[in-house]
C-alpha cells in the first residue's frame, strides 16, 4: 500500500492520530487506548497485513511516554511506525500486543523493565534484564543511580 | 626360538628360585605380592601412557601439536598432571551421600583391576587363566557401571543423576552386544578360556578365518565396546555440552582422576579382549603358505604383537571420539536394540551354521 | 595360580585408590567455604534435591536387559558345546532364538524400545 | 486404574539451571529448564547477566563514540553493527559516502560474516560432541582476523567505521590477502561438509529437530539464517540494500524445513554466497577518498531514523531519535539475538536436553547482543 493510502487507512480508524510529515516511514501517533485495536486491525486486514513486528520500544518524553511499534508486511513489503502515546509518566499503562505478534512478549518485558510501562494482559510481565529487586527504571530520563552511572 | 619368547620360563624360574628358600605358603604369598605390585605399576604406567596418547592423537586430528612443554615432546605432561591432581583439594558437596560418594571410585577401579587380571599379554604372561575367561571378563567389567551409578546418585546433583541414569541404560544395553559378538567366535573355538582362544589362532586370526560373520561380529564389538566404555561418540554419561561433566561433575582432585584412569583402563581392557578374540592376541600375523614371511613374523616377540594390536584398537577408538558428534540417548538405545541386537542374533546363527558345516578354515 | 588369587587384585585396587586418596589428603590444601560445598548447578543455588522420582524410560531398558542377559547366559554353554553337539545343538538354538526374537519383537511392538 | 499407574510412573517435574556457567550456552545465558526425565517441558531464558545498558550510555555519548559501543554487542559481527550506526547517522546528516567506502564496507562486512559463521560452525560441532570441528573453524578464521589486524589494527572489535566513511584507508596488502583467503577457503569449505554435514550421526541429531514454521518465525521476529531456514525471506541485503549490496549478484538462501539441519545448511550456503560477493568486489574497489567530510562534533537534526542491516545473526536495527543535540535523545538497538531467543521455548518444548543444545547452537546466540 502506498504511503498516502496507509495514512488514510490509519486516519479512518483513529481520526485523532497525528501523522508526522517528512519522516522516513509513515508514522502515526495514536492514543494508547486505541493502539491495540488499530494494531490488530493492521495485522489482520489483508490490505495491510503487517505480520512482522521488527522493533518495539519505549520512549520517555518530558510530559508523556510512548511505545513505538515498527511494523512490516512480509507479503506486501510496506512499513509503518505506530506510536502509542501514554499521557502520563506516573504508572503508565497500555495494552499488550503479545496476542498479535509473539515477539512482543520479550520486547514488552524489556520495555517494562527499563521504562516501567505496564502492559495489560501480558502473560508474564517480569523484569527481564535487571534483577527482580531492582529499584527504578534506568532508561527514564530522570533515573539517577549514583553507584553505577557516571554523571556527565 | 619360540622358547625365548615364552614367559612361562621366566615365571617358572622365579617360582623355583623362591621355592628354594621359602615354604610353599611363603612362596604363594610372595608371588601374590609380586603380581600385585606388577599390576599396580602396569596400571599406573598404562594411565600415563594412554592419557598422553589421547592428547597427542587428538592433537593430530585437530592439526595442532598437543602437549609440548613438559619434557621432550611433552612426554612428562601427564606426570605433571598427576602431581597437580594429587595436590588438588578434594571437595565433597554438603548435600552428597558421603559414604557412597567416596565408595564409587573404589568400585570403578576394582572392576577395572579385576578385569585386567585375566588378560593374556603373551605366552605364559597371564595372571589368571580361567576356563571361563570371557564370561569372567564380561561379568567383572560390567561391575563398573555400579560405580558410575553410585557416583551420579550420591552427588545429589541433577546433572550427575541424569548422567548416571544415561550411563546405566547405555552400559547394560551394550553389554549384550559385547557378549554376543564375542560368543560368535566362541562358537568356533569351543572354549571360553582366553589362552585357548589365542592358541586356536596360531594358523590365522578368527577375523579372517571366520568369514563375513566374524567381520560383522568384529564391527559390532567395536561399536558396542566403545559404547560400553563410555567413550565418544557414546559419551552421553559425561556429555560436557549438555550435562557439564555428567556423573563426575562433583568430583575433584584425585577421585576425579580415578574415574579418568578407569575409563582409560577399560578402554585398554576391551581393546585387549577384542585383540585376543578377533585378532589373534599375541599370535603373529601368518599368511597362508608364505614360509619366509611367517618366519620373519615369528621373530617379533608376542608381547609386541599383543600391544601392537591393542594400540591399533585404542587408536581406532580415539579416532571415533575425535571425529564423530555425540549420539542422543534415544538414538543410542535404538542403535543397540533395533539394529545391533537383531543383527547379532542372526549373525550367531550364521556362524553356528558355518561351524556346523565346517566352512571356516 | 588359582582363582583364589583374584583376591589379590581386589586388594590391589583398594590399596591403589586408598593410598592415592591418602597421599592426596596429606598434600592437598583444605579450606572451608560454604559456597564451595554447594552442589554445582551452573552457579545458581539448586532448587530442591536431585533425589526424586525419575523417568521410567531408563528402567524399562534395564528390565528388558535383565531378560536378555539371563538368556545370554544360556548361550554361553551352548556356544562352548556347539561344535561337539552338532546338528541337534544348532536346531535347538534356532528354536531358542526364535523364541528370543519373538520376545524382542513383542517389546518392539509394545514400543518398549522406543524412547518416549 | 491405568491412569493411576501412569501417574505413579510419571517422574516428578524438576528444574535445572542451564547456565550461567555452562559450556553450551555460549556465554552467560541462563536457561531454567523444567524437565520430565530427559524431555523438556519448558525453557525459560533468564538474561541480563552482562547487561550494560548500552542504550542509556548512548544517550550521553557523541555519535562517534556510539559506533564503538556497538562492537561490544554482537562482537562477532562488530563491523556490521558499526556500519548500521554509521548508516543511520549518515542518513540523518544526509551525507553521501564515497563509492570506495561503500565497497570496502561491504567486503569487510562479508569477511566478518564469514568469520562469524566459521566460529559458529566450529562451536556447533563442539556442542554436538565433535570437538575437532572447533579447531578446523578457527584455522580458517585465523586468516580473516589476520587481514583485519593488518587493516584495522584490531582482530575482533575492529571499530573501523566512522560516520561518513572509514577510520583510515585499507592496508596495501588487503586485496592480495583477501584474494588468498578466498581461494584458500573455497578449497577448505568442502572439508566442512566432509567432517560434519555428511556425518550420519550429525544428520540424525539435526534433521527434524527444533522445527519452526514460517508463520511462527515471522511472529517471533526470527531473522537471519534462523528465519530464512523456515522460509521467511528476511535478508535485509536483498530487501533494503545498503552500501554496495545493490551492485552485487547473490542469492538469498531460503529453506522451508525450519529444522536444525536447514539452519545449518543455510549458514553453510551463506558462506559460499559471501565468498562470491567478496570475489565480485575485491578487484573493483573504486579509487577515491575513504571518508566524506563531516564535522568533528556531529549534531543530527531533529527527527528520527531507523536503519536496518543484516548481521551474521539476522536483522540488526538502529533507531535514533534526535532532538538536535550532539547525543541522541533515544537510541534503540534492535538486536537479532533478542528476538531469536524468544522463539527458543517454542522450538525446544518436547525435545530432549541434547536437542536443546543443538537448537541453541543453530540459533547462534551471542549473549552480549541479547543483553546489550
Amino acid at each position: 500500500m502506498e504511503s498516502e493510502a496507509l495514512k488514510e487507512f490509519v486516519l479512518l480508524r483513529v481520526p485523532e492520530a497525528e501523522i508526522s510529515q517528512g519522516a522516513q516511514y509513515v508514522q502515526a501517533v495514536v492514543p494508547s487506548e486505541k493502539a491495540h485495536t488499530l494494531l490488530s486491525e493492521l495485522k489482520s486486514n489483508p490490505q495491510t497485513s503487517f505480520d512482522y513486528l521488527f522493533c518495539l520500544t519505549g520512549v520517555d518524553w518530558p510530559q508523556h511516554m510512548e511505545v513505538v511499534y515498527h511494523l512490516k508486511s512480509t507479503s506486501l513489503n510496506h512499513m509503518v511506525v505506530i506510536k502509542a502515546k501514554i499521557n502520563t509518566r506516573e504508572n503508565p499503562e497500555t495494552d499488550t500486543v503479545c496476542d498479535i505478534w509473539r515477539t512482543a512478549e520479550f520486547h514488552e518485558r524489556e520495555v517494562f523493565d527499563l521504562f516501567g510501562i505496564t502492559f495489560r494482559n501480558h502473560p508474564d510481565l517480569r523484569r527481564l534484564l535487571l534483577t527482580d529487586d531492582w529499584v527504578g527504571y534506568p532508561l527514564r530520563k530522570d533515573y539517577v543511580d549514583n553507584v553505577n552511572m557516571i554523571a556527565y | 626360538m619360540k622358547a625365548l619368547y615364552d614367559f612361562s620360563y621366566l615365571t617358572n624360574a622365579i617360582h623355583q628360585w623362591l621355592s628354594s628358600f621359602l615354604s610353599p605358603n611363603g612362596v604363594m604369598i610372595t608371588e601374590m605380592i609380586l603380581v600385585g605390585l606388577a599390576f599396580m605399576l602396569f596400571f599406573a604406567v598404562l594411565g600415563l601412557v594412554l592419557v598422553y596418547a589421547e592428547r597427542k592423537v587428538s592433537a593430530f586430528f585437530q592439526q595442532r601439536l598437543g602437549p609440548m612443554r613438559v619434557g621432550k615432546w611433552g612426554t612428562a605432561q601427564t606426570i605433571a598432571d598427576v602431581i597437580k591432581l594429587l595436590m588438588k583439594e578434594p571437595i565433597i558437596n554438603k548435600e552428597a551421600d558421603r559414604f557412597l560418594f567416596n565408595l564409587a571410585p573404589y568400585i570403578i577401579m576394582m572392576a577395572a583391576f579385576m578385569a585386567m587380571a585375566a588378560l593374556p599379554f603373551a605366552r605364559g604372561l597371564q595372571a589368571l587363566d580361567f576356563d571361563i575367561g570371557i564370561l569372567y571378563v564380561a561379568a567383572v567389567s560390567s561391575l563398573g557401571v555400579i560405580g558410575i551409578l553410585l557416583a551420579g546418585w550420591s552427588s545429589n546433583n541433577k546433572y550427575s543423576l541424569i548422567g548416571a541414569m544415561r550411563a546405566g541404560a547405555q552400559i547394560i544395553s551394550y553389554e549384550l552386544s559385547v557378549a554376543l559378538s564375542l560368543l560368535t567366535i566362541v562358537v568356533l573355538t569351543g572354549s571360553l578360556q582366553l589362552s585357548v582362544i589365542v592358541e586356536s589362532q596360531a594358523d590365522g586370526w578368527w577375523l579372517f578365518k571366520g568369514h563375513i560373520p566374524a567381520m560383522i561380529a568384529f564391527l559390532i564389538f567395536l561399536i558396542a565396546s566403545t559404547a560400553e566404555t563410555n567413550r565418544g561418540p557414546f559419551d552421553l554419561a559425561e556429555a560436557e555440552s549438555e550435562l557439564t561433566a555428567g556423573f563426575h561433575t562433583e568430583y575433584s582432585g584425585l577421585k576425579f582422576a580415578f574415574f579418568f584412569l578407569a575409563e582409560f583402563a577399560n578402554m585398554f581392557i576391551v581393546s585387549a579382549i577384542g585383540a585376543t578374540v578377533f585378532l589373534g592376541g599375541w599370535m603373529p600375523l601368518h599368511i597362508g603358505n608364505w614360509e619366509g614371511f611367517n618366519a620373519i613374523m615369528d621373530y617379533i616377540p608376542p608381547i609386541f604383537w599383543f600391544f601392537g594390536k591393542v594400540s591399533f584398537m585404542i587408536f581406532l577408538m580415539m579416532w571415533f571420539r575425535w571425529t564423530f558428534p555425540r549420539l542422543r540417548i534415544d538414538q543410542l538405545l535404538t542403535l543397540e536394540w533395533k539394529y545391533l541386537l537383531p543383527i547379532n542374533l542372526v549373525n550367531i546363527l550364521v556362524m553356528a551354521f558355518i561351524g556346523l558345516v565346517g566352512w571356516h578354515f | 595360580m588359582g582363582s583364589e588369587a583374584l583376591v589379590i587384585f581386589f586388594i590391589c585396587a583398594l590399596i591403589m585408590v586408598g593410598a592415592g586418596i591418602l597421599v592426596s589428603n596429606l598434600l592437598a590444601p583444605k579450606s572451608k567455604n560454604l559456597q564451595k560445598e554447594e552442589p554445582y548447578e551452573c552457579g545458581i543455588p539448586t532448587q530442591g534435591t536431585a533425589w526424586i522420582q525419575f523417568r521410567v524410560g531408563y528402567y524399562l531398558f534395564a528390565i528388558i536387559f535383565l531378560i536378555f542377559d539371563v538368556e545370554t547366559v544360556f548361550i554361553f554353554p551352548w556356544a562352548v558345546g556347539m561344535k561337539q553337539a552338532g546338528l541337534a545343538a544348532f536346531i535347538e538354538i534356532v528354536i531358542f532364538f526364535l523364541v528370543l526374537g519373538l520376545g524382542l519383537l513383542y517389546a518392539w511392538k509394545k514400543k518398549a524400545l522406543t524412547w518416549e | 486404574m491405568d491412569e493411576v499407574i501412569a501417574q505413579a510412573l510419571e517422574s516428578q517435574e524438576y528444574f535445572i539451571n542451564m547456565g550461567p556457567q555452562h559450556p553450551s550456552t555460549h556465554g552467560v545465558l541462563r536457561l531454567v529448564l523444567s524437565l520430565d526425565g530427559e524431555i523438556i517441558r519448558k525453557v525459560e531464558p533468564h538474561i541480563g547477566y552482562i547487561h550494560r545498558s548500552i542504550e542509556k550510555m548512548c544517550e550521553h555519548d557523541s555519535y562517534q563514540q556510539i559506533v564503538h559501543l556497538t562492537d561490544r554487542m554482537d562482537y562477532l559481527s562488530c563491523h556490521i553493527n558499526n556500519e548500521a550506526v554509521c548508516l543511520a547517522v549518515e542518513m540523518g546528516l544526509q551525507v553521501e559516502v564515497p563509492e570506495r567506502v561503500k565497497v570496502i564496507r561491504t567486503i569487510i562486512g562479508e569477511l566478518t560474516r564469514l568469520s562469524s559463521h566459521q566460529l559458529w560452525w566450529g562451536v556447533m560441532g563442539m556442542d554436538l560432541g565433535a570437538i575437532t570441528t572447533f579447531l578446523y573453524g578457527f584455522r580458517d578464521r585465523e586468516m580473516i582476523t589476520d587481514i583485519f589486524e593488518e587493516t584495522c589494527g584490531a582482530r575482533l572489535t575492529m571499530n573501523y567505521n566512522v560516520p561518513g566513511g572509514l577510520m583510515f584507508d585499507i592496508h596495501p596488502n588487503f586485496q592480495k590477502r583477501t584474494k588468498e583467503f578466498v581461494t584458500h577457503f573455497r578449497k577448505k569449505l568442502p572439508e566442512y561438509d566432509d567432517l560434519l554435514s555428511n556425518n550420519v550421526i550429525f544428520r540424525e541429531r539435526t534433521i527434524g529437530i527444533g522445527k519452526l514454521s514460517k508463520e511462527d518465525a515471522i511472529s517471533y521476529g526470527v531473522t537471519g539464517p534462523t528465519g530464512r531456514a523456515s522460509g521467511f525471506s528476511c535478508d535485509v541485503r536483498k530487501h533494503h540494500p545498503y552500501s554496495a549490496y545493490d551492485k552485487v549478484q547473490f542469492n538469498e538462501i531460503l529453506r522451508t524445513e525450519g529444522d536444525c539441519f536447514a539452519r545449518y545448511q543455510c549458514r553453510i550456503a551463506e558462506m559460499w554466497e559471501s565468498l562470491s560477493i567478496i570475489e565480485q568486489l575485491i578487484d573493483n574497489i573504486p579509487e577515491g577518498p575513504f571518508k566524506a567530510p563531516t564535522k568533528a562534533v556531529i549534531k543530527l537534526p531533529k527527527g528520527e531514523w531507523y536503519q536496518k542491516v543484516e548481521t551474521a545473526r539476522g536483522e540488526f536495527g538502529v533507531y535514533i531519535i534526535s532532538e538536535g543535540q550532539k547525543s541522541p535523545y533515544r537510541l534503540k538497538f534492535r538486536s537479532p539475538g533478542f528476538s531469536n531467543l524468544s522463539a527458543l521455548d517454542h522450538m525446544a518444548r518436547g525435545a530432549k536436553i541434547a536437542d536443546l543444545v543443538a537448537i541453541m547452537s543453530t540459533i547462534d546466540l551471542v549473549i552480549p547482543d541479547i543483553d546489550r
